[in-house]
């Protein structure tokens, strides 16, 4: 199983490459990679950067349920997901999801529920700071 | 019996970590109640889950001294 | 119109950074990276290798209406379209799809319409070379 | 008149450029007959296209000589 599956969480920048070296598979003609960037722009605020908070030990648990769920709904071969801890720079990667597949429909769809799934799901926290402020993302009404 | 805090909850609980007294044991309902009244803060809050042995947990559940448990505020990641 | 897509065919290998690079925008909270690669097994046969031809100027024509068709339904940031020519290896990469977007539901929308219209439309044709002989991919009935 | 060859049309034909008598003009239409019937070998392949000056065209596209023309097989890129 873990050979077909690699789940991090990390406090130090996200590599695509380590993702995609990890999925690559010599059976699969796709490999779909879904990067989630800090942006400066967020509903109309200035954002500075970002500081995410995990509970890291059920975080990769969660991460590992999506995973596997994805292999078993799409059947794709390989799926890496890295998820960033602590400070982001804006432009800086949050999370990265890469997918292997036989067929490429198969592997957008597994990559777009995992990270679905993963933004309704993993306990992970993004505070967002502000040129004047900053706040936890989803906690207020 | 030790309450993990994250993100939100941190701050309005003010520690990553709440020590409570927990000899007779207690659902999860009964453990919310708790802090709604403890902490009114958490209920101008969107609502937020516990989870017991780092797996989300309903009301109904009864919470153990050796349990680890966690508040899990609305989660915001990737 | 050139800062916002990217179209290229090449003779040397596709780097996954440079697409990544290209697409990268502040404005954006998601990128969708779509990478072809070379697989072993194909219909029960095995490959060796594959050789990409392209009619390149008509090629990298057609990239660019697909880039800007993009663009214009999904209402995605930047694309960068890199293609393959010559031999490639086990693998190695023959396609490159990069999308960046404020939203990542479009990302994955635009990107794999832009790879599903690249293998309908863009004048480029693989020979595949087997253990046992070579033929053109498509090309019989 | 010169015509481009790609792929499986390049090996049918024995070269990437076809040259032909086109002092009249004439259409897709006319050439697609023309090849075919040069090439017998066209009928066996899945049908291809034409493409004039760098983009697809219909058989009823009249084609004059200085136009870029070229057999295009069904595609396999990606």
């Amino acid at each position: 199983m873990d050979s077909i599956i690699d789940i991090q969480v990390l406090s130090t920048p996200l590599s695509i490459d380590a993702c995609y070296n990890f999925v690559l598979d010599e059976k699969c003609g796709g490999i779909d990679l879904f990067v989630g960037t800090v942006r400066r722009w967020n509903k109309g605020k200035e954002v500075t950067h970002l500081h995410f908070e995990a509970y890291v030990e059920m975080a990769v648990k969660e991460m590992k349920k999506i995973a596997l769920a994805a292999i078993e709904k799409y059947g794709i071969e390989k799926i890496s997901i890295h998820h960033r801890i602590g400070q982001v720079e804006l432009e800086g990667i949050a999370v990265i999801i890469a997918v292997s597949s036989k067929h490429r429909k198969s592997a957008f769809e597994a990559c777009s529920y995992a990270i679905d799934t993963l933004k309704n799901e993993v306990p992970i926290w993004k505070k967002e700071f502000l040129i004047d402020g900053s706040y936890w993302v989803n906690s207020r009404p | 019996m030790k309450v993990l805090c994250f993100g939100v909850a941190k701050e309005i609980v003010g520690s990553s970590e709440l020590i409570l007294d927990n000899d007779k044991g207690l659902t999860v309902g009964e453990l919310k109640s708790y802090l709604n009244t403890a902490y009114p803060q958490f209920l101008e809050y969107k609502s937020y889950v516990v989870a017991i042995n780092q797996a989300y947990a309903d009301d109904k559940l009864s919470i153990s001294p050796s349990d680890e448990i966690a508040i899990i505020p609305p989660v915001s990641g990737g």
